[in-house]
């Protein structure tokens, strides 16, 4: 019964009870706000964990990105709130309350009922990191031993962001994307979108180069790219690029294309797919992660933009 | 022997219409089609002719091969089909010139062709089964053809039957083919395989109720008077000329042959009687000629189940081929009485006498006057008719049916004319004619080729006189009953199919709660709600299995 | 270890997403081009690997970065896989020729927007389908399906008109439901075992409570990706909204990608966990959808719902296998006859509905619209899709030669084989309604118009073809199966060896 | 002198929970959106500048040291920018009486 | 009740709540929103499986860790393609093509 006891206890409770508050919340918006705070409070959790790149993430992608996502839905969409008819009857909010409260129950028990010995891949983890000749085992299952999951989520990344492109009613296509806010002449967000970016790109940068041996990492980095580059947009300083524009399709496709390239280098030199020579592990690693960050911030960012909007403007 | 040409006409049998179906995809060629349906069983024929002894003809490898041979009695069947198929067909092209839609007739026409002379050169169960499928899908847009409620009726309900007909063959094809050593499908092996089966009785039931319904056994016969009615007359003609003798052939082709089993060959045998009786007494109420022709057919059906049932008990294995034999005599008359209720309808009344007359003749042959092949029909039968009280049934059956038809005959004057032109358009004469012919005929050529001995042994005075005396009752009756039979109330068409239309609207009442089932299952909540519902009972089996200690 | 060759297994997988990132960098003026250039290197891909395993049935294996399960991701192709593979490909690119009239720009004209969305969501369902057959981590199987969902979803709304809109937003939710339930349970397995490597799970798994609840909850998620009854709320209003090729992508892989899963984790991961209940569970929901799929295609009004609604019916027939490969005598599911009658349904089931949607689809544009009760006419002006539907529909009732009848006798003589006649008489009446309303839509499009009809908008020819072409493979699949064709044994890639400590 | 510094980390540690105490009180309390944008602002800037001031002594290296007044530095900006933001917003839904 | 059991019962919880708003809602975001708790929750259980899996040299089983890192991306990837979806949906002005 110590005090990191209690805190944690304080904090599991805190995030249950703002879960909570996000599903009964009046409406989506206030929902949305409490989704952000809980995302926040996980992070805590995370670190709890022992996860500080789990943290990273979730702060970053979890609560962030999502929570803008969610915020600017919900603001467009105060007015069909209405539109959705009143939920289930009282005795259907019984059953389905009583079926979630089973799978809880039965997840709980299984979980307390794991085995003692926890299975664990961490030393098969530590023994082979050597060989990716990065020092953050994290980064080293990302991009050596389950680098194709990492590959293959890049494509997921792009294909969404085709799908959500191909939201945009025709006569859009090829119009850019449109997230300025309307903003008064004297408002400071401009200055602002003028002062973080240069220390959030060195911030971003930053994790991606630390993330091979430190907690950190191309996904996080590119995240905070992402989220500069949207306030660079949302304060009208540059506008969204279309989605025809070449550069940045270029960019988008740039980390998988050199991670499919540096894969079947590994097929040639290493003897595998996705297999790095000795001793060139870390830089062709490091060599994959930089186009990959320029994809991830893309990618992000143009999702969170959303389909492109006569509003933007044909170029 | 061996004889190529033979293995290969056994293929076009049923390959043949297929090519001409196809022909059809192109314009140009579709508009020739309708001229040319008496071509399509030209091989059938042939084939029945040349390919008695002809090797088996092989496709595919493995675990599926085809097989396709010509054994006695599918011979005999085979050729009394094909010689009826190119006479329809002749009369189709020249009876169906005026109507819409022939491109679909025609269609469908050759899809049940290829169909149904295909099932005779059948040797194993994966083609028979397909040639039953081509011949119901074909026939049924043959009897919807005219597209009145009537023969929209009459074709759901035959397409309904056969179906389910063909569901239980499907069964009892598989549960035989189960038992077969090896990867042979042959019908063969299966008749072999059936008489030791430990499912004997199961298969048993399935291919009669099977086949059964194909021929129209009572109670499964009331698709009979209801699709033949509702069908063109080139239609009707074929369908109850040929198309349910397929029903007969898979019964012979199936049942044991030399092992006797009584208790089913009795069940068989009293069925047929049944039905032989059922359809005349049925009948006789009927005032359209076409519905009486199709209970005189159903009564016909009965017989040769009746036949075949004695010949299971008996374990003879020559009531194979004698059935056959009198069934190939019904395919060809009762075709040829079909064709004469449209050459009548475009005769004026003083011209009929050229088609009463033959009418006459093929309908006393049905009651086995002499020197007709009915005559010669029920003789070959009589081996199984010899016992005391099958005797009596059977010559019983015949005065009914001679009684039957004569009613017949007297409806077929009745008919009243639908066309100025004093006589029916050759296209239609010629056809009838030869089928009439062929019918009074054929059955003598074809005899000898059943290896049941010589047509001459026929012709002995008591053979004779055996003939002659139930036609004469029957004749007698009919006019005694003239009058009488005109009043007899007339049971609806397909008596007991009137039981299916309350049915029906219940289905549909019932589909209706169908489509709200499905916007309620269809809803967000519930479907997740029954997903989590799904996880919980995938979950519980397991406890089920293991029990709560196991936790 | 990985076995020579393995390396096919990584084209086979990355081929895909390579051309997808292609065509999203080339844009929609070179889209359909690139895809088609694509298509035959995939076929070939496919057609090795199925050279390599269908023969001796020996699987191909193949560990990316030489790194083993449980550290590394391990690929694998069974007999199933290889089977899989070589029908994705032929429907994929028999789709792209479909697709080339509706979605390929004109010459010179401008790229439109689904003239490169298209493109790219059809390499991402093939490239999706290909990992989800050959993958062998539970964890890279949901990355997979994710990548078959984000492609399925916006095709179905290709047209962004409003009811296909709402369709899309139900399935997508619905799916993305179904695969966080998979994820949860990949989850518990790897709590519970330490691996998520299917091989060394099935060598790991004990029936114990975590191995079922995770069983369970990976079952149900599937099930609601492949849209059995009663999950299938978002599959009719879905596929029958989508434009004709999606349609025929929908409805003949996406939907047997994830029931491919469901027999990976039956009968590989933990085939001696269920039990009779489980099994005769899945097949009670797999009758039901016979029946209750048959008949409500008996009431639709519209011929791609009538078509959809017959695509939640032939998945039912997918989950007898189940109940029928189930060896009480073991307490284990068994690969055998029903195994292989379920994949015959499946890969005949793919060609036919695939052909059939593609059949429909040009009736709709002839017609201009796809009311059952008003197809009089379209034997007279699409004689050749006519005739291509029919032919999908001999396969669908199950009639001889069709690789259904072939399917449906399996399953037939298995269900009889094992005295478990219920699903025989189930398998019968599907089959009768299943005709039923075949002959409906027939006998109704064999009427001639009451008006001469002329056409809303002329078909190529070539389309028609394709059609057939995907049907008529449908029909001679049963020769193959049944004949010539042994099929290897389909599951199992043998236990693959453990890495690390 | 370690024993001093810690006193001080607490001291103003607690001083800074203070100010964010007053922060949420207002927050919770004040009547309109001006008001408790006001409050709020206010108190986390100067309540985390005292949690800032507070952990310096513990930072142990100098980058550390300048790594917590870039956060403090960093969350000034936000703030005020933020608090704009919904400053102009509040005043258009609810106009000054 | 030690940490790895306290986030443990946590995640479960948070499972069942997400799933109760993914389906009682009427409202396509705050379904979204119940499915993202839903994730985050299914994440929580795996990192909770990773700390059980730390050893002396690391705090946590790194393999999960990472997985959880991919599963977070693609979740975010799917919310992404709903919201835009839900948008174009509902509201009118985009809805209309």
């Amino acid at each position: 019964m110590n005090l990191a006891y209690i805190l944690e206890t304080a904090l599991a409770g805190l995030v249950l009870g703002v879960a909570a508050w996000t599903i009964l919340a009046r409406n989506a918006f206030a929902a949305s706000v409490g989704y952000v705070s809980y995302g926040l409070l996980l992070a805590l959790v995370w670190v709890q964990l022992a996860a500080i790149d789990v943290a990273l993430a979730e702060a970053a992608i979890g609560s962030g990105l999502t929570g803008l996502l969610l915020l600017s839905a919900a603001a467009r969409l105060r007015g069909t709130e209405s539109q959705a008819g009143a939920g289930p009857g009282k005795l259907a909010r019984v059953l389905v309350a009583l079926c979630c409260a089973t799978i809880s129950a039965a997840l709980a028990f299984v979980i307390l009922s794991l085995p003692e010995a926890a299975p664990t891949l961490a030393p098969a983890a530590l023994a082979a990191l050597p060989a990716t000749g990065v020092g953050n085992p994290v980064t080293g299952v990302l991009m050596a031993f389950r680098a194709l999951d990492t590959l293959l989520e890049k494509a997921v990344l792009v294909l969404a962001l085709v799908g959500v492109w191909s939201l945009a009613p025709d006569r859009c296509w090829g119009a850019r994307p449109d997230l300025r806010l309307r903003l008064a002449d004297d408002s400071v967000l401009p200055f602002f979108a003028r002062t973080l970016p240069p220390l959030g790109v060195l911030l971003g940068i930053h994790l991606m180069w630390t993330g091979a041996d430190a907690p950190g990492g191309a996904f996080q980095g590119g995240t905070v790219l992402a989220a500069m580059w949207l306030i660079v947009m949302m304060a009208g300083l540059r506008e969204a690029p279309a989605s025809n524009a070449l550069w940045m399709r270029i960019g988008l496709i740039s980390g998988p294309m050199v991670f499919l390239a540096v894969g079947f280098i590994g097929l040639l030199t290493a003897g595998a797919f996705l297999a790095y020579p000795v001793d060139y592990a870390k830089p062709l690693i490091l060599l994959i992660e930089v186009p990959m960050l320029l994809t991830i911030a893309l990618a992000l960012a143009l999702l969170v933009a959303g389909p492109p909007d006569s509003a933007g403007g044909t170029r | 022997m061996s004889n190529p040409v033979g293995s290969w006409l056994l293929a076009a049998t049923w390959a043949f219409p297929l090519l001409l179906l196809l022909a059809g995809l192109s314009a140009p060629l579709r508009r020739r089609l309708p001229g040319l349906l008496w071509l399509a069983p030209v091989p059938g024929l042939a084939a029945a002719l040349l390919a008695l002894d002809a090797p088996a003809l092989e496709f595919g490898a493995g675990r599926l091969t085809l097989l396709f041979e010509l054994d006695r009695p599918g011979a005999v069947l085979l050729c009394a089909a094909a010689v009826l198929w190119t006479a329809a067909g002749a009369y189709a092209s020249s009876y169906m010139r005026k109507t819409a839609h022939r491109a679909r007739f025609t269609g469908c026409w050759l899809l049940a062709a290829a169909g149904c002379l295909g099932a005779f050169v059948a040797a194993d169960l994966v083609s028979l089964y397909a040639m039953l499928a081509m011949l119901t899908l074909g026939a049924s847009g043959l009897v919807i053809h005219d597209q009145t409620p009537r023969a929209w009726r009459a074709g759901a309900i035959y397409l309904l039957l056969a179906l389910l007909a063909e569901s239980l063959l499907l069964v009892a094809f598989i549960l035989l083919a189960a038992g077969i050593p090896g990867d042979s499908l042959a019908i063969r092996d299966a008749a072999a395989v059936l008489e030791s089966s430990p499912q004997r009785g199961l298969i048993l039931a399935l291919l009669v109720a099977g086949f059964g319904a194909k021929a129209g056994l009572a109670p499964l016969h009331f698709w009979m008077p209801l699709a033949h009615a509702a069908a063109p007359v080139p239609a009707s003609s074929v369908l109850s000329g040929a198309v349910i003798k397929v029903g007969i052939i898979g019964l012979i082709r199936f049942l044991p042959g030399s092992t006797a089993l009584p208790d089913w060959g009795l069940a068989l045998a009293t069925a047929g009687f049944v039905t032989a009786f059922y359809g005349v007494l049925v009948g006789l109420t009927q005032r359209q000629p076409k519905a009486v022709l199709a209970y005189s057919s159903v009564s016909q059906m009965g017989v040769v189940a009746a036949v075949l049932g004695l010949g299971l008990a008996a374990g003879d294995g020559s009531a194979g081929v004698a059935a056959a034999f009198y069934a190939s005599h019904h395919v060809l008359a009762k075709g040829a009485l079909f064709l004469s209720v449209g050459v009548i309808a475009y005769t004026a009344i003083p011209r009929r006498a050229v088609v009463l007359v033959p009418a006459a003749l093929l309908c006393l042959g049905l009651g086995g006057l002499p020197l007709t092949g009915g005559f010669l029909a029920k003789y070959a039968v009589k081996g199984q008719f010899d016992a005391g009280l099958a005797a009596w049934l059977a010559a019983a059956s015949a005065i009914g049916t001679t009684l039957l038809m004569l009613h017949f005959l007297g409806r077929l004057a009745r008919t009243e004319a639908t066309s100025p032109a004093p006589t029916a358009p050759a296209g239609l004469q010629l056809p009838w004619l030869v089928t009439a012919m062929a019918a009074l005929l054929l059955p003598w050529l074809l005899y000898p080729a059943t290896g049941l001995g010589q047509s001459g042994a026929a012709l002995a005075p008591g053979e004779l006189w055996s003939g002659l005396w139930p036609v004469a009752i029957g004749s007698a009756l009919a006019l005694l009953l003239r009058t009488g039979l005109a009043r007899l109330p007339q049971v609806p068409e397909g008596d007991i199919a009137q039981g299916i239309d309350p049915a029906s609207r219940a289905a549909r009442r019932w589909g209706r709660q169908f489509d709200l089932l499905d916007d309620f299952v269809r809803q967000w909540l519930v479907a997740a709600l029954s997903l989590l519902l799904l996880a919980i009972a995938f979950g519980l089996t397991f406890l089920l299995v293991h029990g709560p200690g196991s936790l | 270890m990985t076995t020579p060759h393995g390396a096919w297994l990584v084209a086979a997988a990355l081929w895909p997403v390579l051309a997808m990132l292609l065509v999203v960098v080339s844009g929609g003026r070179h889209a359909a081009r690139i895809t088609l250039l694509a298509m035959p290197v995939g076929l070939v891909i496919a057609l090795i690997i199925g050279a390599h395993v269908l023969p001796e049935g020996a699987p191909l294996r193949y560990h990316l970065g030489g790194w083993l399960p449980p550290l590394g991701i391990g690929l694998a192709a069974d007999g199933l896989s290889a089977i899989m593979l070589l029908t994705t490909a032929v429907v994929i690119g028999a789709a792209g020729l479909f697709a080339r009239a509706d979605f390929a720009p004109a010459a010179g004209a401008p790229a439109t927007r689904t003239s490169l969305v298209f493109w790219v969501l059809l390499l991402a369902v093939w490239a999706g389908m290909n990992l989800v057959v050959i993958g062998r981590d539970l964890f890279n199987l949901y990355v997979a399906l994710e990548l078959l969902t984000f492609a399925a979803v916006p095709l179905v709304c290709l047209d962004g008109r409003k009811e296909t809109l709402g369709a899309a937003l139900r399935y997508l939710m619905f799916a993305l439901l179904g695969s966080v339930l998979y994820l949860l349970g990949a989850v518990l397995l790897y709590g519970a075992y330490g691996t998520l490597d299917i091989g060394l799970l099935a060598e790991r798994v004990q029936p114990e409570p975590a191995a079922w609840l995770a069983g369970a909850l990976i079952t149900v998620g599937l099930l609601a990706k492949t849209a059995l009854f009663p999950l299938h709320l978002w599959l009719p209003p879905a596929h029958a909204g989508a434009p004709p090729a999606a349609s025929a992508i929908l409805s003949a892989l996406v939907v047997k990608g994830s029931f491919v899963l469901v027999i990976r984790l039956w009968f590989e991961v933990m085939p001696g966990l269920w039990s009779v209940a489980g099994t005769q569970l899945l097949g009670a929901l797999g009758a039901a959808a016979i029946l209750y799929g048959s008949v409500l295609a008996l009431r639709q009004q519209r011929l791609k719902l009538l078509i959809a609604y017959s695509t939640v019916a032939q998945i039912g027939y997918l989950f007898l296998v189940f109940p029928l490969a189930f060896d009480p005598a073991v307490a284990q599911l068994v690969p055998g006859v029903a195994l292989t009658g379920g994949v015959l349904q499946l890969v005949s089931h793919a060609f036919a509905k695939a052909g059939m949607f593609m059949a429909a689809g040009l009736i709709a544009v002839a017609l201009g619209h796809d009311r059952v009760s008003d197809l009089a006419g379209t034997a007279r002006i699409l004689p050749v899709s006519l005739f291509a539907f029919a032919l999908a529909g001999v396969s669908l009732v199950g009639l001889p030669p069709s690789g259904g009848f072939a399917a449906k006798w399996l399953l037939l003589s298995a269900a009889l084989g094992t005295g478990q006649w219920w699903w025989a008489v189930v398998i019968v009446l599907g089959g009768l309604l299943t005709g039923g309303y075949l002959v409906l839509v027939l006998m109704r499009a064999l009427n001639p118009p009451e008006t001469p009809l002329t056409m809303a908008k002329p078909v190529a020819r070539s389309r028609e073809v394709i059609a057939l072409a995907l049907s008529m493979s449908a029909l001679l699949l049963g020769l193959l199966a049944l004949g010539p064709l042994e099929l290897p044994p389909l599951i199992g890639s043998g236990a693959v060896p453990v890495a690390g400590p | 002198m370690s024993a001093i510094l810690d006193l001080f980390t607490i001291v103003m540690v607690l001083a800074g929970a203070v100010f964010f105490l007053a922060g949420v009180v207002g927050l919770l309390r004040f009547p309109d959106t001006l008001s408790r944008l006001h409050a709020l602002t206010k108190a986390d800037n100067v309540g985390l500048g005292l949690v800032v001031i507070a952990l310096l002594p513990q930072a142990g290296s100098i980058g550390t040291g300048l790594k917590l007044l870039l956060i403090w530095l960093l969350v000034l900006l936000a703030s005020a920018t933020v608090a704009q933001l919904i400053g102009r917003v509040a005043r258009r839904a609810e106009p000054p009486a | 009740m030690t940490t790895v059991t306290l986030f443990g019962l946590c995640g479960s919880v948070l499972v069942g709540l997400g799933l109760y708003g993914l389906l009682t809602h009427p409202q396509p975001l705050r379904r979204l929103i119940g499915f993202n708790l839903l994730g985050s929750g299914i994440f929580l259980i795996f990192g909770v499986i990773a700390r059980r899996g730390g050893t002396a040299a690391v705090g946590g089983d790194p393999v999960p860790q990472a997985l959880v890192i991919t599963a977070i991306v693609v979740a975010f990837a799917a919310t992404a393609l709903v919201v835009a979806l839900l948008l174009r949906v509902f509201t009118p002005e985009q809805g209309s093509s």
